[in-house]
């Protein structure tokens, strides 16, 4: 409805669009859905990745963390959003650790009501990850962020621009190593 | 007839206007007349047309109505500053403030104190502007405004006449002066150069489309019962029946809506949605430009109530407790409190809205009430 | 008519703030729209680095003008789990108490500014009206009207004064008869409903996958609040439900954040009735250890997180914010694309913009 | 967590153009004739409203109880607040704060963090002035002897002065709740007792049972913020003793270490060197005494940032 081509249509845009059959079915006001616990979680993705996920732990109610390397970031988190659920991405956080970065992704499943604490560390001189833009949209900005304040590269984001600073700024600012006037 | 509640034994203004001309004639040729003597080669030309004036009757006629539109015009701007005050008084109230306080008595004078303001402010234009059309604008719209002063009587004496007798025409007139703003909005629209104001001068004409017809049938319903194109014919039609607004109940609530969407106020001020279009079409308009234009806008609000009151509430109809002029202002204030009243309650609609509450709500209720007024007047209405 | 872009912003009416809304516009019908912020950036995550816990308080505060309570709140969770320190129960309550206050607050400012936003600028003094009765309350809790600086790691900075309870009893049940009356202003006014009805519609599954939370999120029909869902401080306890309207359009906003109020009042109400005594505060080491954590609130906003990093030091090692309307507006062109310029007030409008968080 | 509840409907009232006009326009009316008599708006310079006590608005200092102590300084956040050195005719050279008010952010953790209670906030708002310099107030503008009221928790506590102490420990034997316990000083030969404030029970038995009477009782402000610890450094100190000398509460007592005698070239014994020795229970962790130090054997996270600055002020003024 929305684009309406033309003034006639102003006042039957006044109908409100009534969710549809699927629409509804998703969610979690469904009852049906069983919530995962975090033991599930744990194991399930212990199944599918072994190794490659370590620091596989509950750290805390309704929280489950873990470490990967940066390769196996998008096959993770690709695992995460379609099999397990997490479909929302809260936050991902750029830290600089002097001798390495860390990039930390706080995944939220609406579903389940969990959240994932993915970390990945990435050396100092080569901050290159793959992008989750393409798994969630909401993760776009957040991508942006990291590399507006930090520098991080997101291999495969649609639009990776600054978002706060000017396009030309050709430092940046939260890296531990910058001082100001530099 | 009793101007301002006097009895001053003039039959109408123009009579007092002649006799004002006359005296101030008769003034200057003797200031000049007194001087000639010792400065005739300066002043033998003036004292020649002078001379020319006193003699001609079409001359004196020209100053008389000089001296009129004056007269009017005072009237029209203690009223639009009255108006501007009820606004600011009113609304406040509405929306639990004080208003305007202390200039003044209530703060009555803070409009004057803002005009001040606006006057020390700097004019700018736009680097990149279109000036004629950018400067022509407001002129174009204050004289529209100003013509239909002249035209509209507020009371049987007070209207611009010419030794004593109506233009036969005066409605016709009145609203095809009435009409001529959006097209000035347009072209000030366009000339500022920005796109905002361009935005709201093609508001301002997509507006007239929708608003414009309804208003003149709802105005052709009245001038039907009444059997004239005069406003003083129309008023004694009413005065010798009923006011147009019991017979013509649905052509008075169009022609309410087309009024407030001619002057552009909320709800339906699109031209200067202040919110999407920052100022609208007045966006780059500063100094007492804008002060004039808003002044305008006032006064239109003014000559649009009267416009109402005359065609449908009577005019100056009513017991005489009170002068004419005082019924005929006495409704127009009324019908501005409601329009004040609708501007604190409602939001704003949309262009699309508002196109089609023009074209599918107004129009077919103005055909309606056209029908009602034929069939009236066939029945034998008067 | 041609395409053209029009610039709203950075200073515009429409905006609620400094930022830019980038519009490309076919006659008066949006093709493409892109936010682009930056003109409010204030550094936050870097003064934070280098200033000491205790002194991100009141900066915290200043993420946001309408909702300060809950920036600080937020700041001070993230820094108990850090800390690993337990509130006392009654600073719980108190805190809960606070910030429902201020979603009051909060809310009632977005309801002003929708108004004029729509073109009835009556709304706007109605409601701020209203906010007074609560930011009142706030200030004789907190000593301040708009950066209350209230919340301390470890619990508040006072106790409750002594006539707060009759005080924000008598408020609550007053706002709540006057709820009534804005329902009448903007409910029962067919121009108010042509205006927002069917206009931006966000679809349930686009909100959650575009990261929009909040009353945004649940005008959409999700019935998602972090309150009821991963609760924090003492929610659990209380008593409420999370208010949730189907349609997804900017009437149904309006509609979960009035009912969000009421819900508020309840919230509040119950507060009073469970509150325990004891003490409210304890004291917070000055050091942090060396990890990381985060807390996650339910603002005014939508889902607002600090994620903190401590390296064993009295200042934060990085401290990064999540904030709602950054998240949102990145999705400006989903939410425009296709209706009229004169809508993008009333869309932008209803999704509550808040400039201050948004560009930290 | 998500409760089950029906999502709720949308009114799905038929809404006519004209009946829904006039419903706003009613609530308009309804206010017009309210505030027709009274409207809401305070008429500012004329009227003004009460403000709660607890407001934070300028501060009020009762040069009295201050120690100049500096703590509010470092605890700013805009650091909008500097030490001005002055010359009091009744309280003889003393140091105080003053502020910025072009900077204050009103957040009232300089009064939070002030271990003597002297720094308040009053209700006064009315601030404006002609410059900027003119917003930076003065300690002397700010003073306001005797203003207040007890704020904070205060509990009757055992105070230790160490410069009587002979370690005799017979106050960790009295003690019910064994919360004294008694420490070897590094280097000396001196004990010296330590309490635990969070499990003493304000009984008085130290003070009793001490022969030398180095125990006092005293009402001691329960901080909520926890202080900062000085890091001592031993090798690097030289004994001058300038930490001692800057302390405001007279907690760092200089005590010999046996030792550290040195023979003169006639044979005489030189007087052993000193140590400064912290009575911790009156530390406010102020930081004077790191700062004072110029041979970096004493450390404090507060100096470290801050020092520099405060020079820098007070010298300045």
């Amino acid at each position: 409805m929305p684009g309406g081509d033309g003034e006639a249509q102003g006042l039957s845009l006044a109908v409100p669009p009534q969710p549809s059959a699927a629409q509804a079915k998703r969610g979690h006001e469904s009852p049906s859905q069983e919530r995962l616990t975090e033991q599930e979680v744990l194991r399930k993705l212990a199944e599918q990745f072994g190794p490659r996920l370590t620091d596989l732990a509950i750290s805390g109610r309704r929280e489950v963390s873990a470490r990967t390397e940066r390769e196996h970031v998008f096959a993770v988190c690709k695992a995460l959003m379609e099999q397990l659920g997490f479909d929302h991405c809260s936050l991902i956080s750029a830290v600089d650790y002097k001798t390495h970065f860390e990039c930390v992704y706080h995944l939220h499943s609406t579903i389940h009501q969990l959240i994932f604490v993915l970390k990945t560390p990435l050396p100092h001189d080569d901050p290159i990850v793959d992008s989750v833009t393409p798994l969630w949209q909401g993760a776009n900005w957040h991508e942006c962020e990291a590399y507006d304040m930090m520098g991080f590269v997101f291999r495969g984001h649609p639009n990776l621009k600054r978002v706060y600073l000017p396009p030309d700024t050709d430092f940046f600012p939260l890296r531990k190593d910058y001082r100001f006037g530099q | 007839m009793a101007l301002f509640g006097i009895d001053t034994g003039w039959s109408s203004l123009y009579d007092f206007s002649e006799g004002v001309a006359k005296w101030i004639i008769g003034i200057l040729s003797w200031i000049v007349g007194g001087l000639g003597d010792n400065l005739p080669w300066v002043f033998g030309d003036f004292l020649h047309w002078s001379d020319g004036i006193i003699r001609s009757d079409l001359h004196l006629a020209l100053v008389a109505i000089t001296v009129e539109s004056v007269v009017l015009l005072l009237i029209a701007t203690a009223n639009l500053l009255t108006f501007i005050w009820i606004e600011r008084k009113l609304l406040a109230r509405m929306m639990d403030r004080r208003g305007p306080m202390y200039v003044g008595a209530l703060g009555y004078l803070q409009q004057i104190a803002d005009g001040l303001k606006l006057f020390l402010k700097e004019y700018i234009v736009p680097e990149k502007a279109d000036r004629l059309g950018f400067d022509a604008a407001p002129v174009v719209l204050s004289a529209a405004a100003f013509f239909i002063i002249g035209v509209v009587p507020i009371a049987p004496g007070l209207g611009l006449t010419y030794q004593g007798s109506y233009a036969s025409a005066t409605v016709l007139l009145a609203f095809a002066a009435f009409a001529v703003p959006p097209f000035a909005v347009l072209i000030a629209g366009w000339s500022a150069n920005n796109k905002y104001t361009l935005i709201g001068g093609m508001r301002a004409a997509a507006l007239m489309m929708s608003y414009e017809i309804p208003m003149l049938l709802a105005v052709a319903s009245v001038v039907v019962l009444a059997g004239g194109f005069d406003f003083v014919t129309i008023v004694e039609a009413q005065q010798a029946s009923i006011w147009f607004a019991a017979p013509l109940f649905i052509g008075f609530v169009v022609f309410l809506i087309c009024i407030v969407a001619e002057l552009e106020r909320i709800p339906f001020d699109l031209p200067e949605a202040e919110a999407e279009l920052v100022e609208g079409w007045t966006t780059e308009y500063s100094g007492m430009r804008f002060g004039m234009i808003m002044a305008i806008d006032y006064l239109r609000g003014y000559i649009g109530c009267l416009l109402a009151t005359l065609l449908f509430l009577g005019g100056w109809d009513g017991p005489a407790i009170l002068p004419d002029w005082g019924w005929t202002l006495l409704k127009a204030y009324f019908l501005w409190v409601v329009f004040v009243w609708m501007r604190a309650s409602l939001p704003r609609v949309r262009t699309d809205q508002i196109l089609h509450i023009g074209w599918k709500r107004l129009l077919p209720l103005a055909m309606l009430n056209l029908l009602v007024a034929v069939v009236l007047v066939s029945l034998g209405w008067v | 008519m041609a395409e053209m872009v029009i610039n709203m912003g950075p200073q515009h009416p429409m905006g609620h703030g400094l930022w830019n809304l980038k519009v490309r516009v076919d006659g008066e019908t949006i093709v493409w729209a892109e936010a682009e912020l930056g003109y409010l950036h204030r550094g936050y995550e870097k003064i934070m680095e280098n200033k000491q816990y205790v002194m991100n308080i009141p900066l915290a505060d200043r993420l946001c003008y309408a909702a300060a309570m809950s920036w600080s709140h937020v700041y001070c969770l993230a820094c108990e789990h850090l800390f690993g320190i337990a509130v006392p129960p009654r600073a719980q309550y108190i805190r809960v108490i606070a910030l429902e206050i201020q979603r009051i607050a909060s809310h009632l400012m977005w309801l002003g500014a929708y108004g004029p936003d729509l073109g009835a600028l009556t709304g706007f003094l109605y409601a701020m009206r209203e906010r007074e009765l609560f930011l009142d309350l706030l200030e004789s809790l907190t000593g301040s009207r708009l950066t209350y600086t209230y919340t301390r790691i470890g619990g508040l900075a006072n106790d409750l004064p002594p006539d707060f309870e009759r005080e924000a009893l008598k408020a609550v049940a007053y706002f709540e008869k006057k709820l009534n009356d804005y329902e009448r202003f903007f409910d029962g006014s067919k121009i108010f409903r042509m205006r927002t009805e069917g206009v931006g519609i966000l679809r349930k599954e686009e909100a959650i996958a575009a990261g929009i939370t909040g009353p945004n999120l649940r005008g959409s029909g999700a019935n998602l609040d972090i309150r009821k869902d991963l609760p924090y401080e003492a929610y659990e306890e209380l008593d409420f439900e999370p208010a949730v309207e189907t349609a997804g359009d900017c009437y149904a906003r309006y509609r979960v954040r009035i009912k969000e109020m009421r819900e508020s009042c309840r919230l509040i109400r119950d507060a009073f009735k469970k509150i325990p005594a004891g003490d409210y505060r304890v004291r917070s080491p000055r050091r942090a250890p060396k990890r990381d954590a985060y807390g996650r609130v339910e603002d005014p906003r939508g889902e607002a997180m600090i994620y903190v990093v401590g390296d064993g030091s009295d200042q934060p090692y990085r401290v990064k914010i999540r904030s709602p309307m950054f998240i949102t507006m990145s999705n400006c062109g989903m939410l425009l694309k296709g209706y009229k310029v004169a809508d993008v007030p009333a869309i932008m409008g209803s999704i509550d913009v808040c400039m201050g968080e948004a560009d930290k | 967590m998500a409760s089950e509840t029906p999502v709720p409907e949308r009114p799905e009232k038929k809404l006519s153009l004209t009946g829904y006009v006039v419903k706003p326009m009613l609530v308009t009316l309804k206010q017009a004739i309210r505030s027709a008599v009274r409207p809401n708006t305070v008429l500012y310079p004329y009227e003004k409203l009460e403000l709660p006590p607890s407001y934070r608005g300028l501060h009020a200092l009762d040069f009295k109880k201050c120690i100049g102590c500096a703590l509010c300084v470092k605890v700013c956040p805009n650091e909008c607040m500097f030490m001005k050195k002055l010359d009091d005719p009744e309280l003889g050279k003393i140091e105080r704060p003053g502020i910025d008010y072009a900077r204050c952010l009103f957040c009232g953790l300089c009064t939070e963090v002030c271990p003597r209670e002297c720094l308040f906030m009053t209700s006064d708002f009315e601030l404006a002035d002609y410059s900027r310099e003119s917003l930076r107030y003065d300690p002397e503008d700010i003073r306001h002897d005797g203003y207040g009221e007890e704020r904070f928790n205060r509990k009757l506590l055992p105070l230790h002065d160490f410069t009587k102490c002979t370690g005799h420990a017979k106050c960790a034997e009295v003690c019910p709740t064994q919360c004294i316990t008694i420490a070897q000083v590094e280097r000396t030969s001196r004990l010296k007792p330590e309490v635990d404030f969070d499990n003493c029970i304000s009984c008085g038995k130290c003070v009793e049972a001490c022969p030398e009477s180095a125990w006092k009782m005293d009402q001691v402000i329960l901080e909520t913020l926890e202080t900062d610890r000085p890091f001592f450094y031993l090798p690097k100190c030289t004994s001058c003793a300038a930490c001692a000398r800057v302390c405001p509460t007279e907690c760092i007592a200089m005590t010999e270490m046996p030792g550290t005698e040195k023979r003169r070239p006639d044979g005489t014994m030189t007087k052993p060197k000193k140590r400064p020795v912290w009575d911790m229970d009156k530390c406010v962790g102020c930081a004077l005494c790191a700062e004072a130090c110029k041979f970096d054997s004493l450390w404090m996270e507060a100096a470290k940032l801050y020092s520099e600055r405060i020079r820098e002020e007070s010298v300045t003024v």
